[in-house]
Parts: C-alpha cells; structure tokens; sequence
C-alpha cells in the first residue's frame, strides 16, 4: 500500500525476500472492518471505541481514530483499485460480525432482566468488509496489481540484512539477492520496514515461515527502540497441531466453541458477546478449560463448531435467521477446505478441533501516525525511517488486537507512511552513504560460511520455540519469563557459533534461515524483557503473578532497547489520551473502564 | 442496479487463429460423418481388398448417384486437408521459433493447396478408362449384375453404395 | 465423536524420498538422491522436505512460506503431478515413495526452486489490473451480487504456477501466456467495473494467447485452489467469438471429479 | 519494467526433453486423451496424403492406380501374394480405423468442452464417454476388418498364379 500511494510521487522500489504475491497478508481471511454501515448502523466513533476498549485502553487515541476514520476511505479506494469485495443485495460492500466489534445496544436498559436482549449495553455490529474468507488474498493481489499498473519497480527475492543509518538518519539498506548471493546496496532517500510479524519465534503460530521479525530485529541492533512487544495475541481457533487459522469470521458467522462436556464455555466467561468476545478472552477461556480438565478426551484443545444445525441451535447467524449448510460453505470455503486438508474433518458435518495460536505481535518498532519511526519516549522521529504493518506500533492495537484491524492498520498507516515518505523524499537531496556500508553486513555471513557446522541450527530454533511458547506464551510468570531470559542467552551464546552446512551461493536458503533465526532471537528476547518488566495482566499480557490490570503504574507503552550481545534496558511512554470538553469539565473521551465482554 | 447488468458486449476480435480454431471445430464436426461415414463404406460395408479402378469408376459415375459420392468425397478431400494441415502447423507452432513458424506455416499452406489439388482434380476431372475396366472388372460378388441395376432389387446389400 | 485429529499417528510410515538436485555452481544437469524419512500421517509433503533439510542435508533448497496453500511458494511436481508441498498430506500418498521435482517448462535455478520470472511475466502481459478511468462514486462502485459471482472463480488464483507448468502446450511453447495468465486476465475481463476487456481480449487472440490452449485438462487437476481452469479459458475463448459477456454463462457445479 | 537479474547458472532441459518429462506428468486420462488425439491427427494426416497420392493415379494411369491399391491386399508390386504384408496392412488399416474413431469421438469432446458453456465442467463423464464409446465401436469394428483374414485372397491357393511379365501384372483372381 504504501509503495503504491509513494509511487503516484517518486520513484519507488520494493525489495522483498519473497515474491510479493506470497507475502502472509494474504493469509488474512475473515474481513477488514470499516464502519461503512452498509447493512446496519453504524459510526466511526464505534470502531474506535471498539478499538480502544479491544486493545485494553492501551492504544493511542488520535491514532485509533486516524485508523477508524480513514479506514472508511480506504476501503472506498481498494474498491475502486478492483478489490472484489463480496456485495450486497443492492449491490454495495457486504460486511459481516467479527470479535469485539459491537455498538450501542438501542434498546439498552439499565433495569432490564440479566440475560435479556435489552440488558446488553453493547451488540455486535456487521462491519468486516470482506471477500469470501479471502479478504487478505483479494487485498494483496489488489495492491500487487496496482503497482504492476503503476510501475513499481519490485527486487524479488532479495533478503534484507542490514539497514544503513547515518547520524541517526536511515540512507540505504544492504540486501543479498538470494539467487546469487551477491550483496546489494540500495540507496534511498526513504525507506518503510513493512516485514511484517514475528510469530515464527513461537511453536504453535498461524505465521508463514517467512515471518521472523527482520525489520524490528535490524532496528533494533541499530539502537531503535521496540515497543509493546509483551503484548502478543495468541488466536483462540488455531487448528490443533498446525496451528493454521481458521478465521474469526467463523465466529461472526454464527461458530460456536464447545469444550470437552459439550458445553458452550464461552458463556461463562464472556456472557454478553460469548464467542464473539476479543481473541486474547477467547483463548484464555480455552486455556482455563484446558487446566480445568475440560478439554476433548481431556487434552489440549476444543471444538469450533460451525454446522449448520449448531448455528441454528444457538441462534447465532448474524442475521439470527435459520441457515443451511450450502450457506456455511458459500460463507467460509477456505477454512472448510482447510480443515478438510489438514484435519481430515468435514466442518459441515463434524466440529473442528481448536487451540490457541500465535498470532499476532501487537508490539513492534515505534512509529506516529505518519509511519515515522520515533527513537524515545519523546516521539523523535528517525529522519527517513518509516514502518508500516505488523513490523510497525502506532499503536492502534493496545494490548491486543481486534479481529479484521490488522488489515485495516495496513492499508490505512501503510497509504500514509507511503504519502509521508514521498513527501519526505520529493524535498531531498541523496545524501552520501558511508563507504562499504556492507561490510557489517558481509562479515557477518561470511562468518557464518567460514565456521564449520557445530550442531544443526534447527535445535536452536526448536528449543527458542518452546521455551518461548511454554514460558512466554498466553499465561506468563515471574518463574516462566526468568527461565525464558536464561534459556535465551544461553541460546544466543549457542547461536554466535553456529556455521551452515551449505557454502553455496546461490540459493543459500538454510544460510538465511540462520540469519532469520538471529532475528528471532533478538526479538525473543526482547519481548521477554518487556513481559518481565510489565507487572501487571492487560490484554495479550496474562500475568498468573499480577493478574489485574494496574492503570496506576502500566498504564504507559513499553520500549526496550538493546543493550550489549544479550542485554536489555526498559523505557516507558505515555498513552496518547484525548480529552473532551464537557460541561466546563476537562475529561477524557474514551473513559477508561473495565474490559467485559 | 446499473444497466449493464444483464451483460456487456465486446466486438468480437476476429483474427486468423480465432478464424482457424473455429474452422477446426466446425470442420471437424462435418469431418465427423464424411470421414467416418467414408470409412465405414470403404472398409466396414466394402473390404477394401475388393476395391480397384472399376470400383472407383463405377462409384463417380453411377448415373444419378455418381454426382453425390463426388461431392461427398471432394469436401471429405479440402476439408480433411486444411484440417488436417492446420493441425500440423498448429503442433509445429507449439515447437518452433518465430522464424520456423514463417516456414512451417508457408509449408503447411501450400501443402494445403497442393493436396486439395490434386484431390480435387482427381474427383473432378475423372473420366472412365472402359477399356481398362472390362479387362479389369470389379472384384466384388454380387447377386444381380451391375447393369441391371436401374433399380436394385431390395435383397441386394449395399456392397458398392452408388 | 472421535475426529481424525485425534489420532496422532494414524499410518506413520518410512518414506523413500526422491527429489532431482540440480547445484548451478557443481552440477552440469540435475540429477536424484534419494532420503529416507520418517513422517507422520499427518505430516505435509512440506514437512518431510523440511525434515530432510533440516535433519539429512541442508544444501537442499526450496521456496516455502505459509505453508497452509494460500502464498503459493511451494509448488511442485509430486509424485509426477504438481501440486503445493503443504496442501498434501502424507496420509494421502499412495505408495511409500515419494518423487520430487521442481515444476516442468521453467528453467531450475536450483534443486526444487525454478526461475519465475517468465511466469510472471506472462501475467503481466495480460494487463492484470482494473483499467477503469471513470471518476469514481465517492462511496464504493456498485456490483450486483450476481455480477460478482460471475468472475470469483478466477479470484481465487495464487499465482504458484502449477496450472501453467502442467500445460503440455507450454512445455512445447514458453512464450504462451498460459493458463495462469489467462485466469487473471478472466478475473478482470468478467469484472462489471472493468473497461479493459478488449484489450485484454486482443492480447489473448493470438497463437499465443487462448487459442494454444488444447483442453488437456492437466491446469484443472493441478490447481491447488480448485479453480476450474479450462473452464475459465474456454469462457474466454468463447466471448472471443460472440463478443458477449452474459452473466448466465457462469456455472459452478462440476460434474464427476 | 526492471526485473530481477537472475543466476547464470540455470538449467534448461530442451523442448525434447521437457516433453519426454511431459509424458511421465501424472495428467491422468485428460493427457492421454490430448496425445492420443495429436498423434492419431498425425497418423490420419500421413495417411491422408498417401491416399491422396495413390487416388490421383485413377486419373491419367488405372493400372497404376490398381497395383498400388493391390497392396493392401497382400499382392506387392511383383504380382506375388505374401501373407505378411496382407496381415500388415489389415492391421495398419484397424490402426487407421482406430484412429478415425478415436478423433472423431475425441473431437466432439473437445468440442463440448470448447463450445457448450458447460462442457469443461463434464470433463470427467466426457472422457469416460470418449473410451467406452471408442472400444465399443472398436470392439465391433475389429473383427468385420480382420474377418477375410480367415483365409487366403479368393484365389485358390494352390492356382496362385506365376510371377507375371513385367510391366503388366494381372493379380485381378477370377471371379
């Protein structure tokens, strides 16, 4: 997206290690939420304020209005780039519920009788745009075409290794072209991380093997700060073993989550919303389950079941009207067909088996509402840096994110870091880059070519994934996050002397796993750091030791910075709060309270 | 809704190998009952060891029947050879560069029209050698003689369909 | 209710795996090897590759990514036929061999990974973008859900390159643009918002356009996303011929796969 | 628009080669199907051209014409009757019945799958259709081609005649 919006300006490039049609965004599935009303009622100020209380207060303001305002606006320009989004009768985007998207319940009554209709302050609300279960697909293929139209010029499969930063401004990156090994120099007058997440640092993830972190990892080595890394979200409908997502939108089209006593858990924990309660709810709820002995057979996972008849037993189409099987198919496909694949379960005839899944990083590199990137607690911009996606922090997400807002944060801050960088770049001159700006780079692999294979580099990685899953997972200690720090260093000791068993150059895919595996470990680190330090239980953050939420002391965004081979040194920033005048009073607009589903 | 929702039209483009594709499909329809109904007559209903110049002649020359079989077999000739010559150039193109293509598709063609010529000269420029077929009678059995056969009596197969 | 997951191992079993190796900085011309792998029924043919990599040879490269057949990295020809390495599953093989090659008709750069640039090339051929210079509604543009329906088979498309490396014709022919070019270029010539369409249609009206399509059929059964692909091609074919885009010319029942 | 420059070092099997690899492409019924089809157009076309040729004689040189359409049953061009060659050419004649029908039938699938908007979408059952009705007209066809092989051309075996003058050979048996 922003390569696309910078390009209507300047000259621009897209170096990926991939090729960009395979990149995870189009993984995404169940929809991108924007209060277009098209099939109800619906504002802004609700996705917002969804947004807000979703990500636990800790969610910059101005920033999740920007996302909610502009998401509107967005969506109307993906049409118009020939997104196929699904229609309506009358011809307009079709939308459909999602977790923790809601507004004002109209018949809301204070008094009403617990458990009716009226006593729910809030009600879901259709506003995921989508395209089938393929609305990420559709976006990535939309924008990919855009830019073929365009004339983007893209660097396929070129794997970035290092960024150059001059006086703390960003000039250039070194890449190696993977089908020679050659290194590349690329010399920019800006430049956006959109690398996108980093689930691959746990054992269970939704995430591509590509997602390892490069561009907050290469920040972070160059002394940028990271911010809310604790604050992982783990995806409650993960399919049990693969860890392959079976979208949210299976809830919002009427799912239901059964435990192993075939009752529907979510009741208890979430008695408004119940299934459609937000994703880090849902899966502590499957986590308690679990522990309580309730799971199937009594293992590690439950049911999602999205049967017609289920659906129709509980009500819970979104239009509360009877549906068939024909309609589930027509409505999720892919998740159908993924489960037929990979579980061997007909999702039409039997429920799904489920566990929670890494999902999603809410935290990343700083960024303000212009994608820059900011270097401290004073919002300095890096002069030249932008950061956009899942790589990136606004912060829209908090403490965790809404289902369909990772799209939505994407298009709408990667269209304007985009416009920004071109601004940025149209009034510049290059300025010089420092000679061989590769060798850092260079020397690197080269090391990692030169030593002989000590043990296979797997290892490593297997055991950074379970350490990181069973310790710094959905629960977390004080106990389990010092054994992850510890089992991290000694790790990373283990990692400085890998060598490769491939010295070839091209195609050197295991020398780059390596290197993805360098990356991961800084951020593991990284993420343990800051979920250590957090001593509270917010959103994605479940501490077993604090296990309320602490306004008075966390609420602030954290920054880590590295600090020598295997330090880390902790900073805090405040949360970006938009008051209101009302009646002479100064309060603020989105008041916090109490997170209920 | 908008109007154009019961369809949009697009000038057809026309074009050579839309034109061919075409042909091959129709052709190869017409193909379907001239060649197949060809050979069902030449080797299922007549052996072809029995067939020789008489029986050729006496086929293209049969008084009310003559003018049918030269008809059928001039149109079994042009079409089976533009059909069966574009489909060489079809799978030619397939294996060949831009220039082989100038070659294979300039070959195919004349080919093309030297076999439809030599066909079509064959069937229409025949004239019956008598001579030669009294020395060289048909070769097939038949229950009535030739001659007689203004009206085929109805027992009388259709070993030499005229 | 015993689901299949359930089962850990359903049929774990040693698999003899072979995969054509082909080093540009050793080998003159690819060549076998042959793994032996344990893997589990529900393994994906990806993970046993992974596992040789990882555990038995590390020089072996592949491309891979999310491996759940929605990026399409992973194609390849399996056991003959191409397909993507994590949408098949270990449980489905039919014999304990498993035969690995890279996809036919593109030149191999290294082991299972192939050059993909003249594929991609042939998709940018065909305009794979919405041309519409209309001022656009300030909301979005309307589209019956009908209109919509008719071009979202060939949304589906992940640009992997099975279907255009299991064309017999493009084995003989690399400059025709394929099947996988001519889905795209279906996604946006049935678009109702699309203006493009007859430019488009000239650049497939060509001997190397649709016409060098022969219905072999092997695109369809090499789709990973189950697009009908042959079908595509011939609704192509035909509009090129009557010059009408009619709605009702959308089936979507497949009889007897 | 610039592209990736690639490795030098690619390896690019030929046209021949990519085919013989295309033939052990597990395409299933619908490759063999495409094949069979090309290479029976082929084999019709040869034949097509021979029989062109062999027709063109009855114009200007019927003894000509008769000796070469002799051939086929059995009598070479020196008068003789050989056996083998009679059975030769039965069997060409069955291959060339064979591939008639199996590009008709074919044809008319590819046909439906080409003109009917549906057909693409009745592969499986065309395909089908294509064999059971090809070996079904096949297995009736069969055995009326190689029926008269039962026995020699109707000449009495032992009256075969003695190698003609050269020049002019009467092979025509008696009636």
């Amino acid at each position: 997206m922003a390569a696309l919006e910078s390009s209507r300006r300047v000259g621009t490039a897209v170096v990926s290690k991939l090729y960009p049609t395979r990149s995870h965004t189009g993984a995404a599935q169940g929809g991108i939420a924007a209060a277009l009303a098209n099939l109800e009622d619906d504002s802004w100020e609700n996705h917002a304020y969804d947004t807000i209380k979703g990500g636990d207060f800790l969610v910059d303001q101005t920033a999740a209005e920007v996302l909610c305002r502009e998401a509107v606006e967005c969506i109307y320009d993906l049409e118009h780039m020939g997104l196929p989004f699904d229609r309506t009768a009358d011809g307009r985007i079709s939308q459909r519920r999602f977790g923790g998207h809601t507004k004002p319940n109209p018949i809301y009554d204070k008094n009403a009788a617990p458990g009716t209709e009226a006593a729910k302050p809030r009600i879901p609300v259709m506003r995921a745009c989508h395209a089938a279960d393929r609305t990420g697909h559709m976006i990535l293929q939309t924008l990919y075409q855009q830019c073929i139209k365009q004339g983007v010029t893209f660097f396929d499969e070129f794997h970035m290794l290092d960024l150059i930063m001059v006086d703390g401004e960003a000039r250039g990156i070194v890449a190696i072209e993977i089908a020679t090994g050659q290194f590349h120099t690329f010399h920019a007058k800006s430049i956006l991380l959109a690398t996108g997440g980093f689930g691959r640092m746990f054992k269970v993830s939704s995430n591509a093997y590509a997602l390892t972190g490069d561009g907050p990892a290469i920040a972070y080595r160059h002394g940028l700060p990271l911010e809310d890394l604790e604050f992982y979200q783990f995806h409650p409908t993960g399919i049990y073993r693969l860890g392959i997502l079976l979208s949210e939108a299976c809830r919002g089209d009427g799912g239901v989550m059964f435990n192993g006593k075939g009752e529907r858990f979510m009741e208890k924990y979430a008695p408004n919303l119940k299934d459609l309660a937000s994703r880090d709810v849902c899966s502590r709820s499957i986590y308690q389950e679990v522990r309580a002995g309730n799971g199937i057979g009594g293992k590690d996972y439950v049911y999602l079941d999205i049967r017609a008849e289920t659906i129709n037993k509980y009500k819970t189409s979104p239009t509360g009207e009877t549906v068939d099987s024909a309609w589930v198919e027509k409505r999720l496909p892919d998740i159908i067909e993924f489960a037929r694949t990979y579980l061997g379960v007909d999702p039409i005839r039997e429920p799904m088996p489920i566990q929670p899944t890494a999902h999603y990083g809410m935290g990343g590199i700083p960024t303000d509402i212009h994608g820059r990137v900011i270097r401290d607690s004073h919002d300095t911009p890096v002069p030249g840096l932008y950061s956009a996606g899942e790589s990136a922090c606004v912060s829209v997400h908090g403490a965790n994110r809404l289902g369909t807002n990772s799209l939505v944060d994407l298009v709408v801050f990667g269209r304007r870091s985009g416009r920004a960088m071109a601004e940025y770049a149209a009034g510049r001159k290059f300025e010089p880059l420092p000679p061989h700006p590769e060798t850092p780079a260079k020397t690197m692999i080269d090391g990692l070519l030169s030593r002989s294979r000590t043990e296979p580099w797997v290892r490593i990685r297997d055991e950074m994934q379970t350490s990181m899953m069973d310790d710094c997972g959905v629960y977390r200690t004080e106990e389990t996050l010092t054994r992850a720090r510890d089992v991290l260093i000694k790790l990373k000791d283990r990692y400085r002397n890998l060598g490769v068993q491939d010295k070839g150059t091209v195609y050197n895919t295991g020398l780059l796993e390596v290197i993805e595996l360098g990356c991961l470990l800084d951020i593991a680190q990284a993420t343990v750091a800051s979920a250590l330090a957090r001593q509270e239980s917010r959103g994605g953050h479940s501490r077993e030791d604090f296990p309320d939420r602490d306004d008075r002391q966390f609420f602030k965004h954290s920054l880590v910075y590295r600090d020598g081979e295997n330090g880390t040194r902790m900073d805090y920033k405040d949360v970006d709060i938009i008051t209101v005048e009302k009646d002479g009073r100064v309060t603020t607009k989105y008041p916090l309270e109490v997170r209920k589903y | 809704m908008t109007a154009r929702s019961t369809g949009r039209r697009i000038r057809p483009s026309g074009g050579y190998e839309l034109f061919m594709w075409y042909f091959m499909r129709l052709s190869g329809l017409a193909l379907v009952f001239l060649a197949v109904g060809h050979l069902f007559i030449m080797h299922i209903l007549n052996n072809v060891e029995t067939i020789n110049y008489a029986f050729v002649a006496s086929r293209w020359t049969a008084p009310r029947t003559g003018w049918i079989w030269r008809l059928w077999d001039a149109s079994l000739i042009s079409l089976a050879v533009i059909h069966g010559f574009n489909g060489l150039r079809q799978v030619l193109y397939e294996y060949l560069s831009a220039g082989g293509r100038i070659v294979a598709g300039t070959v195919t063609w004349a080919l093309t029209a030297v076999f439809i010529g030599a066909g079509g000269y064959s069937i229409l420029m025949f004239q019956p050698d008598e001579g030669f077929i009294k020395e060289h009678p048909l070769k097939i059995e038949r229950t009535t003689e030739i001659s007689s056969a203004s009206a085929p009596p109805a027992s009388q197969p259709i070993s030499v369909a005229r | 209710m015993l689901s299949q997951a359930e089962l850990i191992d359903p049929q774990a079993r040693t698999l003899t795996v072979r995969i054509k190796r082909y080093n540009p900085e050793v080998d003159e011309k690819p060549h076998w090897e042959e793994y032996k792998v344990e893997a589990d029924g529900h393994d994906r043919v990806l993970d046993v590759i992974q596992k040789v990599k990882w555990e038995q040879d590390d020089t072996l490269s592949l491309r891979r990514s999310c491996a759940h057949g929605v990026c399409g990295s992973d194609a390849m020809r399996i056991n003959g036929s191409n397909g993507l390495a994590c949408k098949i599953l270990v449980k489905n093989l039919r014999s304990d061999t498993l035969t690995l090659e890279p996809i036919l008709g593109l030149p191999v750069l290294k082991d299972l990974i192939v050059d993909m640039k003249p594929f991609f090339d042939h998709y940018k051929s065909v305009m794979p973008f919405l041309v519409n210079d209309e001022q656009p509604p300030t909301a979005e543009r309307l589209q019956s859900p009908a209109e919509r329906a008719r071009f979202d088979e060939s949304t589906k498309c992940i640009l992997c390159a099975c279907c255009t490396t299991a064309c017999p014709p493009f084995w003989g022919d690399r400059k025709y643009v394929g099947p996988a070019a001519i889905v795209n270029a279906h996604r946006f010539i049935f678009d109702s918002r699309d203006r493009g369409a007859a430019e488009r249609l000239e650049i497939l009206n060509d001997a190397e356009g649709v016409w060098r399509c022969r219905t072999v059929f092997n695109c369809t059964s090499a789709c990973p996303r189950d697009i009908k692909v042959t079908q595509t091609i011939s609704e192509v074919k035909r509009l090129l011929m009557t010059g009408n885009i009619d709605l009702d010319t959308a089936p979507s029942v497949v009889i007897g796969n | 628009m610039p592209q990736t420059p690639r490795a030098p070092h690619a390896y690019q099997s030929g046209t021949l080669a990519r085919i013989v690899d295309g033939l052990r492409y597990g395409g299933g019924i619908g490759q063999w199907s495409w094949l069979a089809h090309r290479l029976s157009g082929l084999g019709i076309l040869f034949f097509l051209i021979v029989h062109i040729t062999d027709t063109f004689f009855v114009v200007f040189a019927p003894d000509w014409y008769d000796h070469t359409v002799a051939i086929y049953g059995g009598v070479w061009f020196d008068g003789h009757y050989y056996w083998p060659l009679r059975w030769a050419f039965r069997v060409a004649e069955l291959g060339l019945i064979a591939s008639v029908v199996f590009h008709a039938i074919n044809g008319v699938g590819v046909i439906l799958y080409d003109l009917w908007p549906k057909g693409s979408l009745y592969r499986k059952p065309i395909l089908w259709t294509v064999q059971v009705a090809f070996w079904g007209i096949m297995l009736v066809t069969t055995p009326i081609v190689l029926y008269p092989l039962r026995k020699a051309p109707d000449q009495p075996a032992a009256s075969r005649p003695a190698p003609p003058p050269a020049g002019v050979a009467s092979v025509v048996p008696g009636r």
